[in-house]
C-alpha cells in the first residue's frame, strides 16, 4: 500500500472516531457554522469537542507547517484529508479570516515573532480576525484610503473609518491597511498593522442590508494606540502584502459557494414542479438551466482543484485568484437565481418558519454582495486583462 | 394602432406618475414594512386612486367605472412599478372586477363594480396552489351540496388575500388536476366558516395571502361564469394579470435602470466617473436595448388585450416572458453597478430587486412562458 | 367602413389579383430576390412583372411622395399595405440599398435636381446602388477616411480604395465619401458625391468570404473624375448626411434577420430530433432554448414597429437605430446559431444537393457579418451610451 | 492525482505542438482543401504521426502501440486543435484502436492494432444514424443470416469514412430504436458487397462519410464484444470520443483565442490598440476565464478516463458540453473582434469557427450533454 493510501485508510479511521454525529449533518443555519474567538458561545458541545480536536492535529489548516501549530501536511495529503472529510459528510471545524487571510500573510511577511504570536491563536480558533480594508470613499479604489496611523514614537496613533468589515462587531483583532505617508503616491504610504478590538477608541455600528442581516459594519478610529511590533513588513510597504492578502481572500470567496452548497438545485425545483412521467422535471425549461449550471458548478469545482496543484507545482499566475473569484462569485449569484426560480412562490415567504424564516431569499439576496466584497467582478476582470493577458492600457 | 400611446394615455400616464411620485414614493412602501402595517397597504391612498378613477379604470361607465381599456391598466401599472407602491390596483380593479365586468352576471356586477369603483369594495383573485405556477393544476375541490357546493382545498399568494371582502376562487367541479376542463369559478365571501385566511409576509412587503378551504359552504348563485367552464374566463384573467404585471416589470426595471445611470454620472473611482468606463458603458447600453424592446413587446400585448382579447395568449407570454427577463437583468445590474451601496437596506435598489422576483413569479415566470409559447407553437 | 378599411379591401383586392402566384412563394435561394438595375437578369418573368407592377404603383417605396414616383402611402396604410402582402405571402418586389439608404438621405439632403434624377430610377429599380464608406484602414473608426476627391474646376478628380462595398461589382453607381479638405478635422473634411461605376478608373475585386461566397468588394478609384453637380449637400459637410445615412443603414440591417427568416427554428429541429409522445421535441434543452429566442424575435418585430411609429409621431431619438442594429444583428446571429444547432450534422454538409450546397451553413457564417456591417455592435453601443443615455465621457 | 500535465505528458505537449506547427499548420489544411484532396488528408503526415507513436497512443506495447492513456491522447488532440490538422488520429487511433484494445478478441488485436500503430491501416467509427447525436437510436439493422450476420440500414457523419480500411459499426440485433439492448457493434470491410460510401464534404474541410448498407453480408467473426451487448463498449467509445474532441476545442478555442489576444495589441480604430478598450477587455478576461475553466473539466474527464473508466460518464459529459460552449464564445469574439477581416476566407479565423462548429456536434453537443447530466442525476 502507498504511503498516502495508508494516510487515506488512517485518516479515515480518525475522522469516524473524532468526527461527532452531529458535525456530519449538514448546516442548516448560519448559527451552525464556527467561527472561534474569545467572545464564542459553542452551538453544542459537539461543536466544541470538533475544533478541539481538528485543532490539536492542526487540520483546521491541513498544509500549515507544524512549527505554528498546523497539520504540516503535504498537497496529496490535505487532498485526501478533504476528500474523506466530504465522503463522511463532516463540517468544516473553523471557518476563520484568519485562516483563509490573514495566515498566509502572516506565513510570507511576518517576523519569525509575529507567526509565534499569532498563528497558533488562529490555527485553534481563539482570536477571531477582521479585515480593515475597504472605506467609504474609496470603493474598488482600495489604494485610495484615508485613515491614517502617525508615528507618536512606541505607537502608532489610529484615526479613520473603514467600512464593509466583515463581523467587526464580532471580532477580537483586525488587521488594519493605514496610510502612513501622505506624501507619497498612493500605493506607496501604505501600512499593514494589526491590532486588538478592545483597544480604545474602535468602535464598530453593523449595516443592514437587504438579506435583512448584518454581516459588515462600519468601524471607527478615533485615536487609538497601536504597539509599534504591531506593524507586519516594513513601513510604507504594506500595499504588496494587501494585495498577496487579497488573492487569498478572493479564492476564498471565489470558492464560498461551493462550500454552502446544501440540498441540489435540481431537488429543491422537484419538490416544486414535481416530475413527469420520463422522471423529468415537469418545467423543462428550468430543467435545462439547472443542468447548464450544475455543469459550470461541477467545472468550477475541477478549476479550483486545478489551480491548488498549479500552485503546487509552481505554475500558477499570481493573478489566477481572480479568475476564481470573478467566476465563483458570478456562479453563485446565478445558482441563487435559480434556487429561487426552483423555490417558486414559497421561497418569497420572507417571515414564515415554513420558509424557514425566508431562508432562501435572504441567501439568495446575499449572494448579491458576492460580487462585489473582495474587490468588485469588474476588477477582477481587470486585472485578469491586465496581469494574465497583457493586454495594453489595462 | 400605432404602437405608441395616445395623447389621452400619455395623459393619464403623466398624472399617474405625478400622484404617485407625490403621494406615493418608494419611502411610502418602506414605512409599511417599517410599521408592519398589518394591511400591508394605505386604504386612505386607495380612496384616492379610485377617485382618479384607477379602482374602476375597466369597470363600464354604466357601473360607474372610467371604462377604459387594458392598455390605460398597464400604464397605470407601469407608474406603480416605478415608485413600487402597494395597493389593490392589480388584484381587484384589474384581475376581479375586469373579470366581474367580463364574464359576471347582471346581479354580480350590481352587486360588486360600483363599490369597487368607489374604492369601497377589495377583492382577491385565488388561483395557485402551488409554489410555481400552473394553473391546469387546481385541485381545490367544488363538490356540490345542498343548494349550493362545498370547497375543500387550499390557496397559495393569493395577492391581498388577507384584506379581500371578497374573493374569486378557481374550484375543480369535475376532472382530474391538470385537466382545463371541470373548473367553476365562485365569488366568496371569505368570512364563511371554514374559510381561513393566513398573511404571508413576503420578500417584496406587498401583500399576499394563503387561504384554506375546509367545507366551505356556498350557494349557486356564487358561481361566476358557468359550472365547469371556467378555464376560459380565468385564461382571459390571467393573461390580463400578466400583462400587467408585465407593465409593472417594465416600470419597476426602468426605474431602477434610471436611478443606476444617474449613478453613474456621479459616483467617481480611480478618478473617474464610472459612467466613463467602457465596459460599464456597453453593459448599461445593452440593457437600455432590452427594456426598449421589452416595453414594445408590453404595449403590444396590451393593445392586442383591448382589440382582440381572445387571441392575445402568444403575445402575453411574449411580454411577460422579456419583462421577467428585462427586469431581473435591470435589478442585477442596478446591485452590482451601485456596489456596496446598494446592498444596504437603507438604499431603495433592494426594494426593486425584491419587487421583480416577485413579480417575475407572479403568474407565470420567463421559463414557463417560454415553454407555454412552444406549446402554442407545438414544439 | 373607414377610410383605412377601404385601404385594406381594396389593396388585398389589387395584391390578389397583380401579385403573379410564384411571387407568393417563400423565397429559396438568393438569386430569388430582386435587386433591379442596368446589368438585372430577371430570374422569371413573373419576377419581372411583380416588380413592374408594384413599381407603377410606387408600392416599391409606399411611403416617399408621389411627386418622386413613390406610393404617398400614410404610416397607417403602409402598415396595411404590409400586413397584407404578409398574409399572401408576397414576395419584396425590390431589394435596394437606393431604397433603404440613399432614398432617405437625397430626400432630406438633395437638391431637386438631384431627387428628380435619381429617385424615380430608384423607386423603378433601374439603377443599383452601393455604398462607398468603409476603407481598410478606417474600420470601426469610418470617419478616418482617406479617399480623396480633389476640386479640379468642373469635376472632383477621385483617388483612392474602398473595402466592403456590397455588391460593387453588380451596382451601377455608388454613393460614397471622399475627403475634400485633408488640414481640416477628421470629421469636417468629408463631403458626399455620386458617381456611375462605369466611369473610367474605377474597378472592383470580389472578397472571399468564410462562407465562400462575395458579396463584398474592394473597389479602387484611379482617377475619377466626377461632374461637380454630384454633390449631394455642401462641400465638407458631408459627414453629416453619411451619419443621417447610416442610421437608416442600421435599421435595414437590424430587420435583415426577420425578412429572410424562412422556416421557424423549431420545424427544423422537428425534423432533426423529433418529438415526443406529447409533441415536444425531444431535445429539451435545445426547446427551451429556441422558445427563448423566439421570444425576443417576436418582441423584436413590435419594436421595429414601434421606432416607426415613434418616428411618425416626432418621439423617436434618432440614435434610436443603434439599438434596433445592435439588436437585431445579434438576435440574427442567435437564431442563426440554433438554426445549425438544429440542423445538427445534415447541416454541416458543405457540398451536397442535400444540404443545397450548404445553405443554412453558408448563412449562418453570413451572419457574422451582420454584427460588423453598418458600424459594429461596439459603436451601436458607444451610440447609445453616449447619445441616448448621455453617459460621461463616452 | 494533481491535476496538472505530469512532466512526460507536458513532454508529449511540447513535442505535438512543435511538430505540428512545423509540419502542419493551418495553411496545411487550407492547401487539402483547395486542392479538393480526395483522401482529406496526407498519408505521408499520418505516416509521420504513426513514427511519432501518436497513431499507437492507446495501443498496449505487446501490439505495437506506445501503451499510453488518455491523458496522453488529449494533450495531443489539443494540438491537433490548435492547427486543425486533419488526420485519422481520432477515428482511428482513439475511436477504433481504442475500442479494439478495450473490447476486442485476441485475433482482432492481432489482425488490427499493430497495422494501426504502424500507420497502415484505418478505421472509421459509424455509429450516428440522425442529424443530432442519439446513439440510442440505432435502427441499423443486422439479422442472423446464415453463419453471420446481414445489415441494412444506413449511417451518417461517420469521421473517415471513406478512406478507412476498415469500419465498426453499430447496429442492432435486437430491440426498437431507443434502446440500448440489443445493440451489436461489428468490424465490417468497407468494399464489402453491399456497402456504398458516400464522402461528404464537410464545413470544416475534415473528413466525413454517409455509408448505406444494403444486405451487406459479415461473418459471425465480425462482432466485436457479444452479440446484444454493445452498448457498454459503445459507452465508452463514445466517452473517449467526447473527452478527445473536448480536447481539440480547448485546443481549437485557445488558439482562436491567443490569435484574437494578438490582434487586440496590435490593431489600431480611432488612434488607440483596441485592447485598451475596457469593453473588449473584460469580454477577452471573461473568456479567459470560460477556458481556463473548461481546460480544468477536461483534464479531469481524461484522468478519470484513466482512472475509472466506467465511471467517467457525467465528469465526460461536463467536459463536452463545457467544450462546446466555451470554444463556441472563442470563436464568435475572435469573429467579432477581427472584424471585417475575421469574415474573409484568407484569414484563418473562419476555420477555426467551422471546426469548433462541427467539435460541438461531434457525439453530443453542449444541449445534448447538459440532458444527459440531468438524466444521469435523475432530474
Amino acid at each position: 500500500m502507498s504511503d498516502l493510501e495508508v494516510f487515506r485508510k488512517e485518516t479515515r479511521a480518525w475522522l469516524e472516531k473524532n468526527c461527532p454525529p452531529e458535525m456530519r449533518k449538514p448546516v442548516q443555519s448560519e448559527e451552525e457554522i464556527c467561527w472561534g474567538g474569545r467572545k464564542w458561545k459553542f452551538h453544542s458541545e459537539a461543536q466544541r469537542v470538533w475544533l478541539e480536536r481538528m485543532a490539536e492535529k492542526g487540520w483546521t489548516v491541513p498544509e500549515w507547517p507544524k512549527e505554528y501549530c498546523g497539520g504540516g501536511l503535504s498537497r496529496e495529503e490535505a487532498k485526501i484529508l478533504q476528500k474523506e472529510m466530504r465522503a463522511l459528510g463532516c463540517r468544516s471545524p473553523l471557518d476563520s479570516f484568519g485562516i483563509w487571510m490573514l495566515g498566509p500573510a502572516l506565513l510570507k511577511y511576518g517576523s519569525e515573532e509575529q507567526k509565534r504570536e499569532y498563528l497558533p491563536q488562529i490555527v485553534q480558533g481563539k482570536i477571531r480576525w477582521c479585515q480593515g480594508y475597504s472605506e467609504p470613499n474609496a470603493g474598488s479604489d482600495l489604494a485610495s484610503l484615508a485613515t491614517k496611523a502617525e508615528d507618536k514614537g512606541n505607537h502608532f496613533l489610529v484615526n479613520g473609518q473603514k467600512i464593509w468589515t466583515s463581523y467587526a462587531d464580532k471580532a477580537d483583532w483586525i488587521f488594519c491597511l493605514v496610510r502612513t505617508d501622505f506624501s507619497a503616491p498612493k500605493h506607496e504610504g501604505i501600512s499593514f498593522i494589526l491590532f486588538d478590538m478592545d483597544s480604545k477608541g474602535v468602535s464598530t455600528k453593523p449595516i443592514l442590508l437587504i438579506s435583512g442581516k448584518s454581516p459588515f459594519c462600519e468601524t471607527f478610529f478615533d485615536n487609538v494606540e497601536v504597539p509599534k511590533k504591531n506593524l507586519v513588513g516594513q513601513l510604507n510597504k504594506g500595499w504588496e502584502i494587501a494585495k498577496y492578502l487579497l488573492t487569498h481572500e478572493r479564492a476564498m470567496i471565489g470558492g464560498m459557494g461551493l462550500r454552502a452548497a446544501g440540498r441540489p438545485v435540481s431537488q429543491i425545483a422537484a419538490d416544486s414542479v414535481g416530475l413527469d412521467a420520463e422522471g423529468r422535471l415537469a418545467d423543462p425549461v428550468l430543467r435545462g438551466k439547472i443542468a447548464e449550471v450544475s455543469i459550470d458548478e461541477m467545472a468550477f469545482v475541477f478549476a479550483l482543484e486545478r489551480a491548488g496543484d498549479l500552485a503546487k507545482a509552481g505554475q500558477a499566475n499570481p493573478a489566477f485568484s481572480s479568475v476564481l473569484k470573478y467566476y465563483g462569485s458570478e456562479l453563485n449569484k446565478r445558482r441563487h437565481e435559480l434556487l429561487m426560480a426552483a423555490g417558486g412562490s414559497a421561497a418569497l415567504e420572507w417571515e414564515s418558519p415554513r420558509s424557514k424564516q425566508g431562508a432562501l431569499a435572504r441567501a439568495w439576496l446575499r449572494t448579491k454582495a458576492n460580487s462585489i466584497e473582495g474587490g468588485t467582478s469588474e476588477v477582477q476582470l481587470n486585472i485578469v486583462a491586465k496581469r494574465i493577458l497583457d493586454l495594453p492600457g489595462a | 394602432m400605432p404602437l405608441v400611446l395616445n395623447d389621452e394615455q400619455g395623459l393619464l400616464r403623466d398624472s399617474a406618475r405625478g400622484f404617485l411620485a407625490k403621494n406615493a414614493p418608494v419611502s411610502h412602501l418602506r414605512k409599511l414594512r417599517d410599521q408592519r402595517d398589518e394591511t400591508g397597504f394605505s386604504r386612505a391612498l386607495w380612496k384616492q386612486f379610485a377617485e382618479m378613477g384607477f379602482a374602476g379604470i375597466l369597470i363600464p361607465e354604466e357601473f360607474g367605472g372610467a371604462g377604459l381599456g387594458y392598455v390605460e391598466a398597464g400604464v397605470v401599472m407601469e407608474e406603480i412599478g416605478r415608485t413600487l407602491t402597494p395597493s389593490p390596483f392589480l388584484s381587484t380593479a384589474l384581475l376581479c372586477a375586469g373579470t366581474i365586468a367580463r364574464a359576471g352576471s347582471e346581479a354580480q356586477k350590481k352587486e360588486h363594480l360600483g363599490k369597487i369603483a368607489a374604492g369601497e369594495r377589495i377583492g382577491a383573485f385565488a388561483i395557485d396552489e402551488h409554489s410555481k405556477h400552473n394553473p391546469a393544476q387546481i385541485a381545490l375541490s367544488a363538490k356540490r351540496s345542498g343548494n349550493g357546493f362545498s370547497l375543500n382545498g387550499a390557496k397559495g399568494i393569493v395577492v391581498d388575500g388577507h384584506v379581500a371582502d371578497f374573493l374569486i376562487v378557481a374550484a375543480r367541479t369535475s376532472g382530474e388536476p391538470g385537466e382545463t376542463k371541470g373548473i367553476t369559478l365562485f365569488i366568496v365571501d371569505p368570512k364563511t366558516k371554514g374559510i381561513e385566511t393566513e398573511r404571508t409576509i413576503m420578500v417584496d412587503s406587498h401583500n399576499a395571502a394563503r387561504i384554506s378551504f375546509d367545507n366551505a359552504q356556498v350557494n349557486a348563485d356564487a358561481v361566476l361564469g358557468e359550472v365547469d367552464q371556467g378555464w376560459k374566463i380565468i385564461e382571459g384573467a390571467l393573461n390580463v394579470g400578466r400583462a400587467a404585471v408585465a407593465s409593472e416589470l417594465v416600470g419597476a426595471g426602468e426605474e431602477a435602470f434610471a436611478r443606476t445611470a444617474n449613478y453613474l454620472k456621479e459616483r467617481k473611482q480611480f478618478g473617474k466617473r464610472i459612467g466613463e468606463f467602457q465596459a460599464l458603458q456597453h453593459r448599461a447600453a445593452h440593457l437600455y436595448c432590452e427594456i426598449e424592446i421589452t416595453r414594445a413587446a408590453v404595449l403590444k400585448a396590451l393593445q392586442t388585450l383591448d382589440e382582440h382579447f381572445d387571441h392575445a395568449g402568444s403575445i402575453v407570454s411574449v411580454a411577460k416572458a422579456r419583462a421577467g427577463a428585462s427586469a431581473t437583468l435591470a435589478v442585477q445590474e442596478a446591485m452590482q453597478m451601485h456596489g456596496g451601496f446598494g446592498m444596504t437596506d437603507e438604499f431603495d435598489i433592494g426594494f426593486f430587486m425584491k419587487r421583480v422576483r416577485v413579480g417575475q413569479e407572479l403568474f407565470g415566470d420567463s421559463n414557463f412562458h417560454a415553454d407555454q409559447l412552444a406549446r402554442l407553437n407545438r414544439y
